[in-house]
């Protein structure tokens, strides 16, 4: 166990409202936040040293009803990584930007924005589309979106005359 | 007298016709453009274990000056229509080459909402090399294919592409909804 | 002065993969950039929760093509992880050693890479040739030549077959001798250095302003930030290896340190060759069909050091027999999102190829 | 000059066409092999580059207004007219006519009309690539007219063939490339830049902007600049042959002289990366052209080398 991990932790909890912390394996914790104490908490952990942000990334939790947004930070004196998380509102999610923090959030925020639809206030440039054009329907990695049948609907399939794929069952 | 001239002619035409197909099999200019991830064989094809320079194959930098465009592994929908441009602008006769199993049926892509699932619905391809990815080996086989095939005028995409052209382009536009490219530089 | 709006790429010989840089120029220098991703974006992460956990170890190579083992590894890392399963020992070693050769053939074709937007093919072609060993090996290891599927959930697919290790050790002892050659033909090269060096700078500020890992990292801020050194994955703590660092970051030095780079990956793969214990290479991860396997509920990120920089994924699972979410960190993307629209402007068109590839950046991690 | 000399002149001079078409494209293609081996392949056949050029001849062209596509024929008349006055073994075309300034204008009339062309085809790329190649002119060019000048003062002739027939007087000692040892090493350097050969082949350079002047080539067009390449790199060479090494008496001698200073610009061009474009320039104005001075003043006031 990475003796840092500990140290880190209790810092974030003494500080901050932390609904939840979590040891994931001997270099890596996880802390849950609220919302309105992430930047504080960004700040306050760039300044312990964990000057890298590794990875904006959120997850649809569609039974929760929350985008859950996971702020990944590394230490790379230390070797100590250091997930927060915090949720959000699915029917509403708006967030503002961390740019401010990390410059290099810029571009996963827009990610975050263009397969969520997580909107970053404060971040102009995260509106844009960036990998996809043309896109006309509900942002792709939510999980109410069906890819299957967004695939099928608008690219042709080949049909074969036979069907490959039963004949390889039970025989 | 008009019978003799004409049949003349045709002889003539035809005999032209077999000479630059002799030229154009053995000269193909391919086109550099890594359009997926079977572009990653073409390096090994190209340097000294295959060295297809043997076959009179080269890269080339731009589309009107090359004859084959590599369709190498599976299509994004953005990327399909850069490659729609890329082959109009190639001067005929020109050849399509599709690498891998995802341009000719989806492959692994099959349920991806990005990629799409069948070539031939929007360009004529001439060749299919099959294999995720397809060996050196197989990507020169797949070159000789072509070149048998140019040889005996059985690779005849481009014609195809010319005669049924608005049969393609309607494909085109249901599955990309519009071909011309937006984006912020073209704002 | 008029601005004109210029494109590199997507289809440019000057572009390492299916990317667009577009640029206004003033004259001969970029004014403005941005770079136009997701010409290869397949919606891998969407792709992945609808395939089950060892569905998912087919496809995940392909996320990054020129070198796809740190997928697997990290992918099976995840899973480990999540799953509590504890990895042979002596899949640990031949994790490493297949990382290893994927770094080098990586590293030799991002090299020899460097010739293309400096105009010496030379040396792209002898490096592509000598890439063309490892490959053989990797057939003979994994029977595939790019894609391995090797580094699976649980240790390694099957072990080495009889006798590779000679077959391994000639090759990287053919290699060391002539890497002598390729410092002499790239890195002592008047006209290379003339291009490269003093150019196409990477201050320490920016390293850390946009999150640039890997040789760029090191080269800028002149500490070891590598991986392997500072969290170990496998068994990187049991084999002695140099981290060539330095804290002016010119283009030059960045294609030095692949060269220098290559000697250290060549020391690891003697060691690791040498202190390979025996046993079996994979542990049952469940029983009955793998097709059914449920992974405990988590969250969990890994990353290893891949020949461009930290390279991760973000795994959660619900619990079910398919991935809930897998979000994939390219070890490319601050720098060629970012970089590009902010540091790439100021430089002149000749350099726009060489600062895209000497940052080391490959378009298919980026998208996805 | 009457109507017998004119003909003459022009069925020798189609005669040399010819030859430079079939000995350069044979050449190149020989070539290609031996880069090939250089990089450690096999390199494609010898008579490829006939192929290349024929089946791009048996494409359908594009044109981008008649700017583009007049612009290909007057750079690929000038060129051919040039290659027409240059003298091969003991052949000329035009005697009398085949002064060194001739082909340093000639030359101009094909370069200017492949510009014209290619900024017709309107492609951004195409412009960026022609004034590169403009002002890469500009930096070989005046090196090399220095060397000349000065050749061209010691032997009293500014005639090519007069001055290969000064240095065939008495063996290789005779030979400019004895002679005037620094002048022919900026030859050199020059030729390198007027071939385009690395390191001075800025203004193709395929990977900053895609084959430059030719980006927006194809077919026909292709095809003729292609040919126009191998006639430009047939006088280009012959030329440098003629001024420093001495021309040649016999066909063998012609073929070892040519073959070599091709084959060794192809090799060094191999080994070598490309300068941007204010490195060429600076290059040229700094070395080069104090080699070329320093050899004008050595004829010019010691004398030696005359």
């Amino acid at each position: 166990m990475n003796k840092h991990i500990e140290s880190v932790t209790e810092a974030v909890k003494a500080k901050f409202d932390v609904l939840n912390t979590e040891i994931v394996r001997d270099t890596q914790a996880a802390v849950d936040l609220k919302p309105g104490d992430v930047h504080a908490a960004l700040a306050f952990l760039k300044a312990q040293g964990f000057r890298q942000l590794s990875m904006l990334t959120c997850v649809d939790w569609l039974e929760d009803k929350e985008f859950q947004l996971v702020y990944l930070l590394f230490d790379w004196d230390k070797g100590v990584r250091l997930q927060m998380r915090a949720r959000l509102d699915r029917d509403n999610p708006k967030f503002t930007t961390v740019t401010n923090i990390y410059p290099g959030a810029q571009y996963y925020e827009r990610d975050v924005h263009e397969f969520f639809g997580v909107e970053f206030e404060g971040n102009p440039m995260s509106y844009k589309q960036l990998f996809l054009e043309n896109w006309d329907d509900i942002p792709p990695m939510r999980k109410d979106f069906n890819s299957r049948a967004y695939s099928d609907k608008k690219f042709p399939v080949r049909e074969y005359k036979k069907d490959f794929t039963k004949a390889g069952d039970g025989k | 007298m008009g019978e003799g001239i004409i049949e003349k002619d045709k002889k003539l035409k035809e005999g032209w016709e077999g000479i630059s197909r002799f030229f154009r099999a053995n000269s193909l200019w391919m086109l550099m453009y890594c359009t997926g991830c079977c572009a990653i064989e073409l390096p090994q094809a190209m340097t000294s274990r295959y060295d297809m320079e043997r076959l009179g194959m080269g890269p080339m930098a731009t589309p009107r000056q090359a004859d084959v465009l590599l369709v190498t592994g599976y299509l994004s929908v953005k990327t399909l229509r850069r490659v729609i441009y890329a082959y109009e602008q190639m001067s005929t006769p020109k050849y399509l080459v599709a690498f891998g199993p995802c341009p000719i049926n989806g492959g692994i892509y099959y349920d991806a909402y990005a990629v799409i699932n069948r070539l031939d619905q929007y360009l004529p391809v001439d060749v299919y090399i099959a294999g995720c990815m397809p060996k050196p080996e197989a990507v020169m086989n797949g070159f000789q294919d072509l070149i048998d095939g140019i040889k005996n005028k059985t690779a005849d995409g481009w014609k195809r592409y010319r005669d049924n052209y608005e049969w393609y382009r309607k494909n085109q536009i249901e599955s990309l909804g519009e071909l011309r490219i937006k984006d912020e530089f073209h704002e | 002065m008029k601005q004109v709006k210029l494109f590199l790429g997507p289809q440019h010989p000057g572009m390492h993969g299916n990317a667009s840089i577009h640029m206004y120029v003033e004259g001969d220098i970029i004014k403005k950039s941005y770079l136009l991703p997701g010409m290869l974006h397949r919606g891998f992460e969407k792709t992945m929760e609808n395939r089950t956990w060892m569905n998912n170890i087919g496809i995940i190579p392909r996320i990054c093509v020129p070198e796809p083992d740190p997928n697997e590894m990290v992918f099976a890392n995840n899973a480990e992880t999540l799953a509590n399963i504890e990895v042979p020992e002596r899949a640990h070693w031949i994790r490493m050693l297949i990382l290893e050769l994927a770094r080098l053939a990586a590293h030799l074709m991002a090299f020899g890479g460097c010739g293309g937007p400096t105009g010496l093919y030379t040396a792209m072609y002898w490096a592509q040739a000598d890439r063309d060993g490892i490959l053989t090996l990797f057939e003979e290891i994994t029977g595939q030549r790019i894609y391995h599927m090797y580094i699976v959930i649980g240790g390694v697919r099957k072990d080495l077959p009889k006798g590779i290790e000679k077959k391994i050790l000639d090759y990287v002892d053919d290699l060391e001798r002539r890497l002598p050659d390729y410092e002499d033909l790239v890195l002592n090269n008047p006209t290379i250095i003339a291009r490269t060096k003093d150019q196409i700078m990477l201050p320490a500020e920016v390293v850390w302003e946009l999150g640039v890992t890997g040789i760029g990292m090191r080269s800028a801020t002149g500490k070891a930030y590598d991986i392997r050194k500072v969290a170990p994955y496998a068994r990187y703590d049991k084999v002695e290896f140099d981290v060539p660092t330095a804290t002016y970051s010119d283009a030059l030095t960045r294609i030095r340190f692949k060269w220098l780079e290559m000697h250290q990956i060549i020391r690891i793969i003697r060691q690791v060759l040498e202190l390979m214990p025996g046993g079996k290479v994979r542990e049952k991860a469940l029983d009955g069909s793998a097709l059914r396997w449920q992974v405990p509920k988590g969250q969990v990120y890994t990353a290893v050091e891949a020949s461009r920089g930290e390279y991760g994924y973000y795994t959660v699972s619900d619990g079910g027999i398919m991935p809930y979410r897998v979000a994939v960190r390219g070890a490319s993307f601050p720098q060629g999102l970012l970089g590009v629209e902010k540091y790439l402007p100021g430089h002149r068109i000749d350099d726009a190829a060489l600062w895209f590839d000497t940052m080391g950046i490959c378009s298919p991690e980026i998208d996805r | 000059m009457n109507l017998n000399e004119i003909l003459t002149g022009t069925l020798t001079g189609l005669i040399i066409l010819v030859f430079a078409f079939v000995w350069q494209t044979t050449l190149s293609g020989v070539t290609r092999k031996i880069v090939g081996r250089f990089q450690k392949r096999y390199g494609p056949k010898f008579y490829q580059e006939f192929r290349d050029i024929f089946k791009l001849l048996t494409k359908t062209g594009v044109t981008h207004g008649w700017v583009y596509s007049f612009g290909v024929m007057m750079a690929l008349g000038g060129i051919m007219g040039t290659a027409m006055f240059m003298p091969v073994m003991r052949f000329t075309a035009f005697p009398g006519l085949d002064n060194v300034f001739i082909y340093v204008y000639l030359f101009a009339v094909g370069m200017l009309g492949m510009a014209m062309s290619a900024v017709g085809s309107g492609n951004p790329l195409a412009g960026i690539g022609v004034m590169r190649a403009l002002t890469q002119m500009v930096g070989y060019e005046v090196p090399f007219l220095v060397v000349v000048l000065a050749m061209v003062y010691g032997h009293g002739t500014a005639s090519v063939s007069e001055l290969a027939a000064v240095q065939q007087a008495a063996g290789i000692a005779s030979w400019n490339l004895v002679r005037m040892p620094i002048g022919t090493v900026v030859g050199f350097i020059c030729l390198l830049g007027m071939l385009g050969k690395k390191p001075f082949e800025t203004f193709i350079a395929p990977a900053e902007i895609a084959s430059g002047p030719m980006v927006e080539y194809g077919g026909k067009q292709l095809g003729m600049l292609m040919l126009l390449h191998e006639f430009s790199i047939f006088i280009e060479v012959s030329l440098f042959v003629n001024l420093f090494l001495g021309g040649a008496v016999t066909v063998v001698g012609f073929i070892i002289k040519y073959v070599g200073v091709f084959v060794l610009a192809s090799l060094v061009s191999q080994a070598l990366g490309r300068f941007k474009i204010d490195q060429v320039i600076r290059y040229f104005y700094r070395w080069p052209i104090a080699l070329a001075v320093a050899q004008a003043l050595i004829v010019v006031f010691l004398g030696w080398g005359v």
